[in-house]
């Protein structure tokens, strides 16, 4: 008998320190299947802030760099520059990239820089104990919406697809989930193209991945997978939002 | 022809495998890991088809699927 | 016509971009403030043409993140701002200093607090050496009072960070920034120090186990270890690059403290009083952080009397007064909010402790 | 050579900048010691703009100058804001043609004045060159620069391909030394 | 019931917002971070109760320019961070200073530099007490040591803020926010001081001339003129609004400095040695700018002997200096990174030096 | 005769600092207006940050507030909040409000803020001397793009307009220009109306305004009008890109 | 009927107002103004309609109108 | 009353931090100077959760605590990573039910073990109460806080609309007071 499926040789062979449940060590398993599938995991470089991924450096077998929060497309900014030959991902949670790093994504989106971000849309801060995230849904109860989220004080959800898809820099936008099988292989599609995208040189690619905090959700992992089906992909629908090989 | 292994102690018993498995044939045991959890164990290797669907789903990537 | 063309008249923000690509700065981010915009305005111009880049942040958050990005691949990298905008610098020069990221900054300061004005000022001194992010860090902080040294220490910075792994600071103001002066490039040909390999960059992990840049050490006592090593390294530094002038200091009956533009002028008013038999000194500490405390401290306390001039309400006369403790007796004369001290008046306030 | 501090003011498009850097530029051929400063401001257009060129044997200390040992105003807002400003005993040249207020100051100036607009005028058909003009008074009424090095200079600083352009400021300076009106003395 | 109810057992970070809904804040703004999370979250909860405004600002400075907004329209309010997160707000807290807007911030310090850890420290003193954003300016800093002293120096933050139209600072540390100890309410509802009405705030310009808010002065000479009257202001702080405690300081053969949480540890550290008939003391300032340099100097001249004791590499060390002179024999113990000093390792420190 | 056109009295009679042909006094004009018809001189509030509009409160006759590059919607986030029967404005130009703001504007207006935004669009830092803005066109020299901006180098000109109309939280949106008087007339409809929708109370309104900066653009003041109309429109349409209340 | 002034102190010689003019009655003089501009002057006021569209284009608020 | 501390060590969702509080709380009421502090981290889940109470006649100088006098060990991995701290002369209570490895320590510790989380099972038909078995042991081998207030702080923090919890609560609280095993003395 061969191992047909098996931990990838771009992730370290230790365990996760996420909760039970938590997308995130899956997201990072498909991050480093693309690393071996492309063979690149000798000039791959890996970005990570803070979040519940902040070790990051602990779990990918690949030079990584830690950043100041909401700050690595910057990062990847200067270092792609330095070195376009390196392929370069950041790897941000939605309070670090859609909060306080919302305008570097979107410069570094707008610039074209060719690079490759994935998103982990988590509706919630899961690193700080489940505050508020931009993109926490209408109605959401979290630490900082205590009597729910309320738009007209707290805001809207931030589609952040939706609003790089209107820039011209970016090549390769698209929205996956990873709470089921079917969805599961879409989001590893989407995360081959997206670096497929800066292999080719094509400019920015960014893939957001909808994912379960069971934790700060105050819900079962399977509760929260059926949660992201029924009511978070209604607010953020999945799909491709840009392509520009297309 | 096929199998899995779960490794016990990546396990976090958050049954997102037992979910999707199309046998119907993994469950949470009772054996408590260093971490503490009760992990997940498969009932009738012999009925695994190999799909590796519960590998794929795995969050702490504690399955490897043989075939 | 060789000879002449190896002096020519530069700004002194000019003299910092020629110093940065003398000693191979080939990528630089920054965002525009004044009085500064020379420097991205003849960085956009140049870079370009010899294999580099420039990029015009979004902000100066954005241009010291991207300076960190750079520091961490292993290539020489550079950014510029003014006081306003080096306040958002702080959190990333934390960042550097805790990653051990070599790293070049340039502070041409003006009037604060606030928005303040664009006026010359030496108003950044304490946030410069004290630290203005968080933690216990400390960056090495250059002085320079004239466009050579502008040039020099801009060139010396970049071998400084890459030795201690560190951000290095330079603190100039709007006055040294936009005054011309000449500047002998010859200066700058001197070869690089002999630099160790940045084994620790990222650049792939090919053929070796990869590397990690981090700041973050959460496990019992990581972090004061951490802080511990960064100790030992500030006290290299203190031990080894301490660097100061002094000027008529030996016999005089007053010395004056003073960095930067207030130096030069204080060193103008050192001439004018000499020249009336007045025996004033200078001592002008060209390494902010390391202060030059001990070689002050001898200075000071053959002299016993010191005035220290800033452009400012008074904060290296702090350190002054550490370094000679009751040795001497302190004055201190200053002018916040980008007065700048003229001749005259220090001349003045000198001749009344005498 | 003892210091000599040089005030040069104008309004924007003057030529103060480039008249200041070809003095500048003079000093340090000839081997002085030299600094140039210049105003800046927050407002764009229509302010004074001033420089500073100080030109001595010695280290200079200070780049900025509270009271100047010569004036060059370029026009009658330059006058009225730095002329007070000249030490005892210092030196104005004025560009008389926008100068239409001149009884202000002050003690112990020697004060030239000539209408350099015109004179550019005249001679090249446009105003551009006024600073040159004035560039030649100044040498002329100093001697503190030599003229070989002044020329130098302009070549350094005009963009060498626009021969036409050097040789047209080379004229007008030469215009300016020539020009000769008599002293007046304020005291 | 009543007598008893009186006390309450609270954590450090929730007896600020107490003290700051105490004290009138109905206006807080704040982003994440740990660790002072519980603050923003009791905020959430009780502040739309009160008919106050909680918003979860999209950043640290995002958060401080909301206050200084919202401090401009005349209203209470304050941001809570922590290490990184205040170093982000520096250029806000500049602006504040310049354009004279009481505010309050909360610094809940963490180890550092960069993201360091979540452990309690003191790393951010230099930062808080010399000004860690751009331009001659001063915010008060006020240094609590228990869950009591949090909830009065918040409260009295407030009124001191509005008093001087100046940022106040508190700087505590990870430890402080997360232990509890009881908390006595009545000792919060003394009267407010009698304080200037805010005739300054923008309010519209109804039937007044309008008010403007503003940092920049660009007119010759303006800025300074407004720096010596920030200075005025400084130096009126310094006067009025020194604060300091003295444990068994009199009859010490020792005196050490510590303030928050190495205080108290301190003092648990006297106690003990008490105990052992060795007679150790304590100073403790409380405001930490203005720094009680009088106070300390007159009783480090008594003793003779001064131990100062930091959880970071030294740095108030340098303001016990200052004030002290050659007075007294200078020793330091601290620890960086988040390290607590425990009550041994201090005694140990102490009896090397007796 | 009567006096058909003369100074609104929400402006002081003072001369504008600004070079000839800027249309920073004519959007000033506008405001001024605006505050004159709704009769709110004595309860608007004015915010300004940097740019060459930083004097704004030499000129506007009401309550300003000067706030740090970039941030006045949050500043006025947390005026409004706290005062939220007054009509407070921002003023800002595109590099304050689209490259070091971006964060700010975005969020504003994502929490529907029920403020007003005037943003003067013209494609260059003014105050600073001439550097690419966010909105500087594809090609167009600065100080800081000296072979022209280049796209892939320096990003390409970010539409707000657009960006900020994928959200949910802004009630009216609107780009105008002010070169000629037919756009002259547009403007102050559309200013008035952003107002309007603030008295209303129906969240955030932004103005965006084509303005001309002759002095960067190196251009005559009536070129700089032709430029307008004839380039920068391009990429730049006017036109309503949001209204709730339509 | 109609007429306009131009406060030529205001007046920077942008001459945006002269090109809107439809009865085009507004040119740049010979008067040099306190900031150093040549200012703009009306040539034949009697023909003036006071559609004010030179008013509202003044970017100097340097003209008021009258009718 | 000299100075005890008091560290109280499990997993998450064990109760530590209400007992704690509970700890704290009844000190305060018996007029005693208290402090607690928990241990934060930023791992979310699985993790040890340690708090200690400190309790005091007089001021309480630090709140943290090197060496415990008490170790109250809710499961196996906090009495490994806390045991071996106990000071000597220190007690131990330890929740038998999930310990499995005890032969590790030391010098001269009083310790209490007690299958608590099957006590709490077998009275409450849940293991949720396992904390307050744990409390009551403290109690009884300590003495250091009154009965009376210990049951005062339950009601206070417990939320007073939930009579049911407040009285399960209570029960296990006498359960675990009435539970008695050898004590075993290491040394
Ligand atoms: C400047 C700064 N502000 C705040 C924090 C605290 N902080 C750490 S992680 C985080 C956000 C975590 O949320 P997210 O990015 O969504 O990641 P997740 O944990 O949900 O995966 C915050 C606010 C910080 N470290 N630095
Ligand atoms: C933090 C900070 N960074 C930079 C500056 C310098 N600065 C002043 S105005 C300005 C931008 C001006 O451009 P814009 O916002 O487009 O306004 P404009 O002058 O074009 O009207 C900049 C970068 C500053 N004052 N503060
Ligand atoms: S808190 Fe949420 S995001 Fe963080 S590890 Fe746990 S489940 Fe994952
Ligand atoms: S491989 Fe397929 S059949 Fe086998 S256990 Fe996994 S999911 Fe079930
Ligand atoms: S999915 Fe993985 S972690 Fe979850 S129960 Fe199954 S084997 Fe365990
Ligand atoms: S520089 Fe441009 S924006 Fe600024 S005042 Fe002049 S024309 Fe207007
Ligand atoms: S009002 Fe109309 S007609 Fe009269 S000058 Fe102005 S534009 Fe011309
Ligand atoms: S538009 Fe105004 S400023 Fe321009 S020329 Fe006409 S009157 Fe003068
Ligand atoms: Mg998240
Ligand atoms: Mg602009």
């Amino acid at each position: 008998m061969k191992e047909i499926f098996s931990r990838p040789k771009s992730l370290k062979n230790v365990p996760f320190r996420y909760c039970p449940g938590c997308h995130h060590g899956l997201i990072h398993r498909l991050i480093g299947e693309t690393i071996d599938f492309f063979d690149i995991q000798d000039k791959t470089i890996g970005v990570a802030p803070v979040g519940c991924a902040v070790f990051a450096y602990d779990y990918f077998n690949i030079d990584m760099l830690e950043v100041a929060h909401g700050r690595p497309p910057a990062a990847v900014t200067g270092m792609k520059r330095a070195r376009p030959e390196n392929i370069i991902f950041s790897y941000q949670g939605d309070g670090d990239l859609a909060s306080i790093g919302i305008a570097e994504i979107i410069h570094t989106a707008n610039r074209g820089e060719n690079i490759t971000v994935i998103f982990v849309n988590n509706a919630v801060y899961g690193m700080t104990g489940g505050q508020m995230a931009p993109t926490t849904l209408t109605g959401q109860v979290t630490k900082t919406t205590p009597y729910g989220r309320d738009n007209r004080v707290d805001g809207f959800p931030l589609r952040i697809c939706e609003l790089l898809a209107t820039l011209d820099g970016p090549a390769y936008i698209e929205r996956v989930a990873v709470n089921n099988p079917k969805n599961i292989k879409k989001a590893a599609r989407a995360i081959r193209k997206a670096f497929q995208a800066q292999i080719d040189n094509l400019g920015f690619s960014l893939v957001e991945v909808l994912s379960a905090c069971p934790t700060n959700w105050k819900m079962s992992p399977l509760e929260s997978n059926q949660w992201i089906e029924d009511t978070m992909s209604n607010t953020f629908p999945l799909g491709v939002y840009k392509n520009i090989s297309s | 022809m096929a199998k899995i292994e779960i490794n016990i102690q990546r396990c976090k018993g958050c049954e997102l495998c037992i979910s999707v498995c199309p046998q119907n044939i993994i469950a949470i045991g009772n054996t408590l890991n260093q971490q503490g959890y009760y992990v997940a164990a498969v009932q009738h290797l012999e009925q695994c088809t190999g799909c590796a669907l519960c590998a794929e789903t795995c969050p702490d990537i504690a399955i490897t699927v043989f075939k | 016509m060789s000879e002449k063309s190896k002096k020519i008249l530069i700004t002194g923000n000019e003299a910092i971009t020629e110093g940065a690509i003398a000693a191979g700065c080939l990528f630089y981010f920054g965002y525009p403030i004044t009085p500064q915009n020379e420097i991205p305005a003849f960085m956009a111009k140049k870079l370009p043409m010899i294999g580099g880049c420039f990029i015009q942040a979004e902000s100066e958050i954005a241009a010291i993140n991207m300076v960190y990005g750079a520091a961490a691949a292993g290539v020489r990298s550079m950014t510029t701002s003014s006081s306003p905008g080096i306040s958002l610098k702080q959190e990333g020069i934390s960042f550097l200093a805790g990653a051990e990221l070599p790293a070049v900054i340039v502070n041409i300061c003006r009037g604060g607090p606030g928005l303040g004005n664009i006026a010359g000022s030496q108003g950044d001194y304490f946030q410069a050496t004290k630290g203005g992010g968080h933690g216990d860090y400390r960056t090495i902080v250059l002085g320079p009072s004239s466009i050579q040294e502008l040039y020099d220490l801009t060139f010396l910075a970049f071998d400084l960070a890459d030795i201690y792994r560190t951000p290095v600071l330079i603190l100039a103001d709007g006055v040294l920034g936009q005054m011309m002066e000449p500047l002998a490039f010859e200066n700058g040909q001197k070869p690089k120090m002999n630099l160790p390999e940045k084994t620790w960059a990222l650049t792939g992990a090919k053929n070796r186990p990869p590397n990690i840049i981090k700041s973050l050490y959460m496990g019992e006592g990581e972090l004061e270890e951490k802080n511990w090593l960064l100790y030992q390294k500030y006290q290299k530094i203190q031990n080894n690059e301490i660097r100061y002038k002094e000027y008529h200091a030996q016999d005089a009956e007053l010395l004056l403290v003073a960095y930067g533009l207030s130096a030069r002028i204080c060193k103008g008013v050192v001439n004018k009083a000499r020249k009336q038999g007045i025996a004033l000194g200078l001592f002008q500490p060209v390494t902010l952080y390391p202060f030059p405390s001990s070689a002050l401290a001898f200075r000071a306390g053959k002299i016993g009397k010191v005035l220290t001039i800033e452009m400012n309400m008074g904060q290296m006369v702090e350190d002054v007064k550490l370094a000679t403790g009751s040795s001497s007796e302190n004055f201190f004369y200053g002018r916040p909010g980008g007065g700048i001290p003229s001749d005259e008046e220090i001349f003045q306030s000198c001749r009344k402790l005498l | 050579m003892a210091e000599k501090k040089i005030c040069i003011a104008g309004s924007g498009g003057q030529g103060v900048l480039l008249l200041s850097k070809i003095l500048a530029t003079a000093g340090m051929l000839d081997k002085k010691n030299v600094t140039l400063i210049s105003s800046y401001g927050a407002e764009m257009r229509g302010g004074v703009i001033n420089c500073t060129v100080i030109i001595s044997d010695e280290d200079i200390g200070s780049p900025i100058a509270k009271n100047p040992d010569i004036l060059i105003a370029m026009n009658n807002y330059a006058l009225q804001k730095y002329g007070p400003k000249i030490i005892s005993g210092g030196l104005l040249i004025a560009n008389e043609s926008l100068i239409h207020d001149s009884q202000f100051f002050g003690n112990n100036i020697k004060a030239s004045f000539l209408p350099a607009t015109e004179i550019a005028k005249t001679s090249s058909g446009h105003t551009k060159s006024t600073n040159m003009i004035m560039l030649g008074a100044f040498l002329h009424k100093t001697k503190l620069l030599s003229l070989q090095n002044i020329q130098e200079s302009i070549k350094l600083l005009l963009p060498a391909k626009n021969q036409n352009l050097i040789s047209l400021n080379l004229e007008a300076l030469h215009e300016g030394m020539g020009y000769f009106k008599e002293e007046i003395f304020y005291d």
